[in-house]
Parts: C-alpha cells; sequence; structure tokens
C-alpha cells in the first residue's frame, strides 16, 4: 500500500524525471573534460613517456654522442642511421668522433628506447614530443640538426597536466613552476596521486 | 487614396512585422550555438569552441557551408511539392507570433505615439493559433511524399500522426486556458493573469498545473522536440520524413523546427506564466522601473534552456509508447480536467490571492 | 480596398478549384484544394466571421485536407495517372455546368431582388454573441451533430479496422 | 472603403459549387470526387455567411459550424469506406465499382 502510493505520487509529481534533470544539472556545472588541445591548450604527459628523439649535448654545448652506432645495434627496427666522423680537432680518441648523419626513421621506430639503454654516453633519450604528424614523408625522418635542438620541457619535469600551448608551439622554455597548470586527474581523497 | 493616419499604422504594422520575422529568422543561429554549448556542458565537452570567441561564429561558418552545399532534389521525386514544403513547414510557425503580445502599449517618447507590442490583437487569438500550428503537418506530410522515398514517407505519415494525436490534447489544454482566462484574445488572457506570480493560470489550482504539463507535453510533442523527436530518430526509418533533403532546404527545416521551439515557449509564457507580467507584482518596488518585455523574454528564455535540457536528459519514446501517452492518457486525463475547471469555474472561481484576501493577508 | 481583396480572394480561389477538377496528381489536387479553402477562410474574414474563418482552417485544412492526404498516399499513385483522368460519360457536366452558372448569374445580375441587401451588417463580431446563440437557441442541435461526430468516428475507426475473423 | 455587393459572394459561391459538381461529374478517382464534394460543401458555406451578414443574423454562421461538423463527419466515414474499397478492390477507379450493376 505504502509502496502503491509512493509510485503514485513519483509519477503525478514526475519526481523521477526531475532526478533525471538533477543529474545533468549538476554536469553542466561540472568541469569539462574535454581539452582545447591543439589551439589552447597541450597535454604534457608524464615523465616515463617516451616520444620523439632528442640528441643532448653536454654543459660546453659539445654533443654528447660520440657516434659509437650502440643505438643502431640495440634499435629492434633498424630505424637508427649513424655515420661517424672526425671532429675538427684531428684527434683519434673516442671523444673526438662525432655524428656525421644522425638520423631517425619516427615512422619505423616503436619507441622502445633501447637506444637510450645502450647509449654509453645518455646522448640519445626519448623526449615527451608526440606531435609527429606530417604532411610528407620526409617529414617523418628527423635529421641530427633537429634532434639536438632541446625540448620545451625540462627533462626532469614530472608532468601530467595541462599546459597552454603556446608555450610548447614556441618552444618557449618556461620554468616549470611558473606553468600555469590545470592538473588532469585531480587527487580525490582516497585515491593518492598517481605519479 | 487612404488617409495619413491608415498609412502610419499600416506602416506601424509593417515595422512590427519585419522586426519579428527578421528576429525569428536570426533566432536559429545564436539557439544551435547555445544548444550546442549546452550539450556540450551536460556531455562534459566543450561544445564549438574554435570559430570565433567561445565559438560564437560557428553558426555562421555552419550557415555559410549550408548555403554553399549541393541543392539535391532526387530522381522521379515531386519537384515542385519538394521545394515548397520546407516553406510550408515555415510559414505557419512564423505566422503564429502574429497574435503572440510581447508586452503592454508603450508610449514613444517626444513624438507621444502610442505603438502596441502585437502586431493583431484577434479576438479568436488563441484558436487562430491552433490552427495555424495546425498547417504545420503540410510540410511534414508533403517533404515526405515528394521525396519519393518509401522511408521519408513513412516517416512523414508517422509525424504526422503524431502532429495530429497530440494536437487534440494542445487544444484540449487551449480550451482549458480561455476556460481559466474567460477569453479567446491573446492579449486578454494575459491581462487577466496580471498582478504577481499567484494570480497566473499555472496557479489556479487545482487544475491549473495539470494543464500546463498537458501543454507542455503536447507542445513537446508538437515541435518534434525530445522526447518525441520522431522525425530525428536514425535507428527507426533512417530519420524521416527530411531523409532526403540537403543544403537549404535541410536548413530551413531545421529553422522551421527551432522556431517552433520558441513558439511553444512563446505560448506556455502568454497561457500560463502570465507574459509579460512582473512574477513579484509590486511588491518590489524596484522592479516595477524593468520594462515588462524584459520579463517576457526572461520567461521565454527559460523555457527555451528548458527545453535544450530536457533535450540532453532523457530519452526517446517508442512510438506505440508515444501514441500511448497521446491518446490513452493524455486526453482522458484532459477531457476529465474540462469538466473539472468548468465545475470550479462555476462553484468556486478563486485564485490564491483570492483566498489569501479572505483570510485577512494582503500581499500587493 | 476591400473589393480588391475580394477580386484577389475570389480570383485564387477559383483557379485554385479548377485545379482540384483538372490536375492529375490527386497529391496536386488536394495542394489546391487547401489553397482554396485558405482563400475561402480569407473571404469569411471579409465577412466579418472570424471565428468561422479559423474553424474552417482549423478543421478543413488541418484535419479534414490531412486526411484526405492519408487516404490519396496509400494508393498506389503511379498506376492512377497512367489512366485518364476524366471519366467517359462527362458530357453532361461539359454542358450542363456552363448552362447552369450562366442561369444563375443571369438570375443574381439581372433581376433586382438583390438590390435590398445594401445595408451593412451592425452585427457584433465577438463570439459571445455567436456562441450564445449556438448553446441557447441551437443547443439541441448541437448534441445532435456531437452524437453524429461520435457516430461517425466509432464507424470510420470499425470500416478499417483488421478483423479478427475472416 | 467600398463595400462588396452580395451578389459577388452568390457569384462566387456559384462559381466554386458547379466546379465541385463538375469535379463530381468528371473525375474518375473517388478522392478527387470527396474532395469535389467538399468544394461544394464550401460553396455553400459562403453563400450561408454571405447572407448571414447582409441580412444581419447570426443563424447563418451557427448554419456555417454544422455544416462544417458535418462535413468532417462526413469525410471521416467516406475515407473509412474509400480505404476498405480499395483493400477489397484495389481501384480508386469510379468506374471499375460497379458490381452491383444490372
Amino acid at each position: 500500500m505504502v509502496d502503491i502510493i509512493k509510485t503514485v505520487i513519483t509519477r503525478v509529481l514526475f519526481l523521477d524525471f526531475i532526478k533525471g534533470l538533477l543529474v545533468t544539472l549538476k554536469y553542466t556545472l561540472s568541469r569539462s573534460i574535454t581539452l582545447k588541445y591543439p589551439d589552447h591548450e597541450t597535454w604534457i604527459p608524464y615523465e616515463r613517456f617516451r616520444g620523439e628523439h632528442k640528441l643532448h649535448r653536454n654543459e660546453d654545448g659539445r654533443e654528447l654522442c660520440v657516434a659509437c652506432e650502440l643505438c643502431v645495434a640495440a634499435c629492434p627496427t633498424d630505424c637508427i642511421t649513424v655515420v661517424p666522423m672526425e671532429d675538427e680537432t684531428g684527434r683519434r680518441g673516442i671523444n673526438d668522433r662525432v655524428a656525421k648523419v644522425w638520423e631517425v626513421n619516427l615512422v619505423r621506430c616503436l619507441y622502445c628506447g633501447y637506444c637510450e639503454d645502450a647509449c654509453p654516453t645518455t646522448a640519445v633519450r626519448l623526449s615527451r614530443g608526440f606531435e609527429l604528424a606530417c604532411t610528407d614523408l620526409d617529414g617523418t625522418i628527423r635529421e641530427r640538426e633537429a634532434l639536438l635542438t632541446e625540448s620545451p620541457i625540462p627533462e626532469h619535469y614530472e608532468g601530467g597536466v595541462v599546459v597552454k600551448a603556446k608555450y610548447i608551439r614556441k618552444l618557449i622554455q618556461i620554468k616549470p613552476e611558473l606553468w600555469k597548470q590545470k592538473d588532469w586527474w585531480p587527487a580525490k581523497p582516497g585515491r593518492s596521486k598517481k605519479r | 487614396m487612404p488617409s495619413i493616419d491608415t498609412l502610419i499604422v499600416v506602416g506601424v504594422m509593417l515595422l512590427k512585422v519585419l522586426i519579428i520575422g527578421g528576429a525569428l529568422f536570426c533566432a536559429p543561429l545564436p539557439l544551435t550555438w547555445i544548444e550546442r554549448k549546452l550539450a556540450g556542458r551536460i556531455q562534459q565537452r566543450l561544445g564549438p569552441h574554435r570559430v570565433g570567441p567561445f565559438g560564437l561564429l560557428q553558426p555562421l561558418a555552419d550557415m555559410i557551408k549550408m548555403f554553399v552545399k549541393e541543392d539535391i532534389v532526387p530522381a522521379k521525386a515531386d519537384s515542385f511539392l519538394f521545394k515548397l514544403a520546407p516553406i510550408l513547414a515555415m510559414a505557419p510557425i512564423f505566422a503564429i507570433f502574429v497574435v503572440v503580445p510581447f508586452g503592454p502599449d508603450i508610449t514613444i517618447p517626444f513624438i507621444d505615439y502610442k505603438v502596441s507590442l502585437y502586431i493583431t490583437d484577434m479576438n479568436v487569438g488563441i484558436i487562430f493559433v491552433l490552427a495555424i500550428s495546425g498547417l504545420a503537418v503540410y510540410g511534414l506530410i508533403f517533404g515526405g511524399w515528394a521525396s519519393n522515398s518509401k522511408y521519408a514517407m513513412l516517416g512523414g505519415m508517422r509525424s504526422t500522426a503524431q502532429m495530429i494525436s497530440y494536437e487534440v490534447a494542445m487544444s484540449f489544454a487551449a480550451v482549458g486556458v480561455v476556460m481559466m482566462s474567460g477569453s479567446l484574445s491573446l492579449v486578454d488572457i494575459v491581462t487577466s493573469q496580471s498582478g504577481g506570480f499567484l494570480n497566473w493560470n499555472i496557479l489556479y489550482l487545482p487544475v491549473g498545473p495539470l494543464w500546463f504539463v498537458i501543454f507542455l507535453i503536447a507542445g513537446l510533442a508538437e515541435m518534434n522536440r525530445i522526447p518525441f523527436d520522431m522525425p530525428e530518430d536514425e535507428g527507426s526509418l533512417a530519420a524521416g520524413y527530411h531523409v532526403e533533403y540537403s543544403a537549404m532546404r535541410f536548413a530551413f527545416l531545421s529553422l522551421a523546427e527551432y522556431v517552433a521551439m520558441v513558439s511553444i515557449a512563446v505560448l506556455l509564457v502568454v497561457f500560463f506564466l502570465g507574459g509579460w507580467d512582473n512574477p513579484l507584482g509590486s511588491l518590489i518596488p524596484i522592479l516595477d522601473y524593468v520594462p515588462p518585455v524584459f520579463w517576457f523574454m526572461g520567461k521565454v528564455g527559460a523555457f527555451i534552456y528548458f527545453f535544450m535540457w530536457l533535450r540532453f536528459t532523457i530519452p526517446r519514446y517508442r512510438y506505440d509508447q508515444l501514441m500511448t501517452i497521446g491518446w490513452k492518457i493524455m486526453i482522458p486525463l484532459s477531457l476529465a480536467n474540462i469538466l473539472a475547471t468548468g465545475m470550479i469555474k462555476i462553484y468556486a472561481d478563486y485564485r490564491i490571492t483570492d483566498v489569501l484576501e479572505m483570510v485577512g493577508l494582503k500581499l500587493w | 480596398m476591400e473589393q480588391l481583396f475580394f477580386i484577389g480572394f475570389a480570383f485564387m480561389a477559383v483557379v485554385a478549384a479548377v485545379g482540384v477538377i483538372s490536375l492529375r496528381n490527386p497529391v496536386h489536387g488536394a495542394l489546391s484544394l487547401i489553397v482554396c479553402l485558405l482563400q475561402v477562410a480569407a473571404i469569411f474574414v471579409l465577412l466579418r466571421s472570424p471565428f468561422l474563418a479559423v474553424v474552417q482552417v482549423f478543421i478543413y485544412v488541418g484535419a479534414v485536407m490531412v486526411l484526405f492526404l492519408f487516404a490519396v498516399m496509400v494508393v498506389d499513385l503511379r498506376r492512377v495517372e497512367l489512366e485518364s483522368p476524366f471519366n467517359a460519360r462527362g458530357i453532361f457536366a461539359y454542358i450542363l455546368a456552363p448552362i447552369a452558372v450562366i442561369e444563375i448569374f443571369a438570375v443574381i445580375f439581372v433581376s433586382k431582388s438583390f438590390d435590398a441587401f445594401t445595408t451593412v451588417a451592425t452585427l457584433p463580431t465577438k463570439i459571445e454573441t455567436l456562441a450564445r446563440v449556438l448553446f441557447t437557441e441551437y443547443l439541441f442541435p448541437f448534441e445532435i451533430v456531437s452524437v453524429l461526430l461520435l457516430v461517425a468516428m466509432v464507424a470510420a475507426i470499425v470500416m478499417t479496422l483488421k478483423k479478427g475473423r475472416s | 472603403m467600398e463595400t462588396i455587393p452580395l451578389t459577388w459572394y452568390i457569384a462566387l459561391s456559384t462559381v466554386l459549387f458547379f466546379l465541385g459538381a463538375a469535379g463530381v461529374l468528371l473525375r474518375k478517382n473517388i478522392v478527387i470526387m470527396l474532395m469535389s464534394v467538399e468544394l461544394m460543401l464550401n460553396a455553400v458555406n459562403i453563400n450561408l455567411l454571405a447572407f448571414s451578414y447582409y441580412l444581419d443574423d447570426m443563424r447563418g454562421q451557427i448554419f456555417a459550424i454544422f455544416t462544417i461538423t458535418v462535413a468532417a463527419a462526413e469525410v471521416a466515414v467516406a475515407l473509412g469506406i474509400l480505404i476498405a474499397l480499395i483493400k477489397r478492390r484495389n481501384t480508386v477507379d469510379i468506374d471499375q465499382i460497379d458490381t452491383m450493376k444490372g
């Protein structure tokens, strides 16, 4: 009997319907989970992310790569080509070698990171750049000069946030503390933040 | 040769027609933007945001796209009727606004000329509205038939049957409004509800809220919106009567749907929510300086928002459920309600303010 | 001014009526009839009976013609269109109808008996007066008509119903 | 503002009535014949209203209301019969529905 009365009241006053409307109202007021991705916002991946390769230099500005070709040997897909040459000092030591050609075919590469592991001088490291789309096949091969440019995302920045796209696009190096951040997975009580 | 006064009257009327017609033609542009933005918010997306600031130019971009797309007339279609149908769907809904009062008479300062904020005040206004809105089915039925496609034709038939069924309930609800307000003219209906929200027809207890709900549901079905949007049901009959339409003709059909939404919101406001009436009466003196048109537009806007909110909240009814609701619930309910309204009108014609006054409470 | 409006509406009505009886495709005929009925409604407005005009639009155009269109659309049109639309025995119509029209025209335009009706009606166009006459003097016919409508509805449903027994 | 003579209305209604009559006599399609009947009823309505206006009498309008109502009922029944007929005989040609002809 009580159930029947309850049902009648629910039906007559459209209570279920109002409940549904309140649910959507709650979502209306909640924050959007969509990024304005290419124009305004960009997602900075986590530290462990493996993207486009970068060649690094030491503090003096000298390339770390000594063209030992270990990365070529380690590469499971043969996507790296290294041609060594002597540098301008004329000496013959291992430190005097530089890469004449260091190119990587980003379409072949499977981003396993073996080259990173094999590199004795930590010259090649996989950065967090993931915007690899290009309009012709030439764009899929990264030459040494392109790989030597510095990534806008500092190496040891922890990531996992959304930043303004212009920092990435215009390659502006800004200290991570100053980046206007939007936490991707907001830490909820009871759930430890993923790192 | 007509006198100069006649010319002025005709000129002012033409001006009003132009303003209202132009506003209605442009209304879908912001409305589509709002609807898409709201859909985005509800689904935790962003909605359009790339064209212009906040995506405000998106409707214009869509319009340009619609203009330049190829206008396809199917082979063996009845070309004349196919081209006529979007206009037939659109014209009646625009014609409804001929009798809608947007506000009380205003006097233009300096020249001291009195202008009424409606095109004409018919003494059969409410029947005119129902009759004219009934003509909108021809757009559907001719559009469906002329496409020379089985899907379109069956969809057109289905939508027509839906609109005719709910027109009955809607007319009954209009009869209820006429009984509550005691007039067929829309201006009189609004003035009969003046003086704060307690005088509105929706609070003509106990029958007012029921009439409101019946009119609301029937109106939703009349304008083919969720939860009764059979023409947009892609799952069955490949969406209905406008399958074969493209480009500008399709744009006209959706324009008609948006204007229908505005018209139902306007009718709800005029019939049940006191039109341009200030909700708080003269309780708060400062509100008297707000122009009445503002209240009208605010209420209409609230209803439009409600319709959009509804669209992204509840699912679509099946066709047989729709017909069951129309014939087996709405029509008996409205018949019983007509009887109840008549009894109340004869034996206890009190609005809430009257009752309050009787117990010594006078709010305003 | 009013005469101009009348001539316009009347001309459209006659053209549409000719369309009804001469168009081959029944759907076009129905559209033509809709136009004709709308013109007649406009003429009702000229006759100071807005209620009837609106009822005409509401019932004829809004309901009856939709029924007609439904009926037309269930018919297989392609076959119908191929046949000659006109009845073979129409010779009577070709001869008798114009004669009758001319005859009546002669009566109304030659005879002086209609000249008496020149006064403009002082009838109020308010609906209250119409309703008062309808629901006092003509209450019984009104009820009869409602019963008739109910009977017609039941009859229509029964006739088109799928029969359970064969 | 010249008023319209009564004769104009009668002339219009005559023309419409005989067009409707011609339609009933000439056409083979039953649906069109029914439409022509509607046309005739409308012509009558014009006449009723015209006389109502010029005689200053409400009863013409009342009769017109009844005419419209009866016409609606008639159409409902007629189309019911028609649909049943089309289902049974599969034709709308009036000349082919002649079973009762001796």
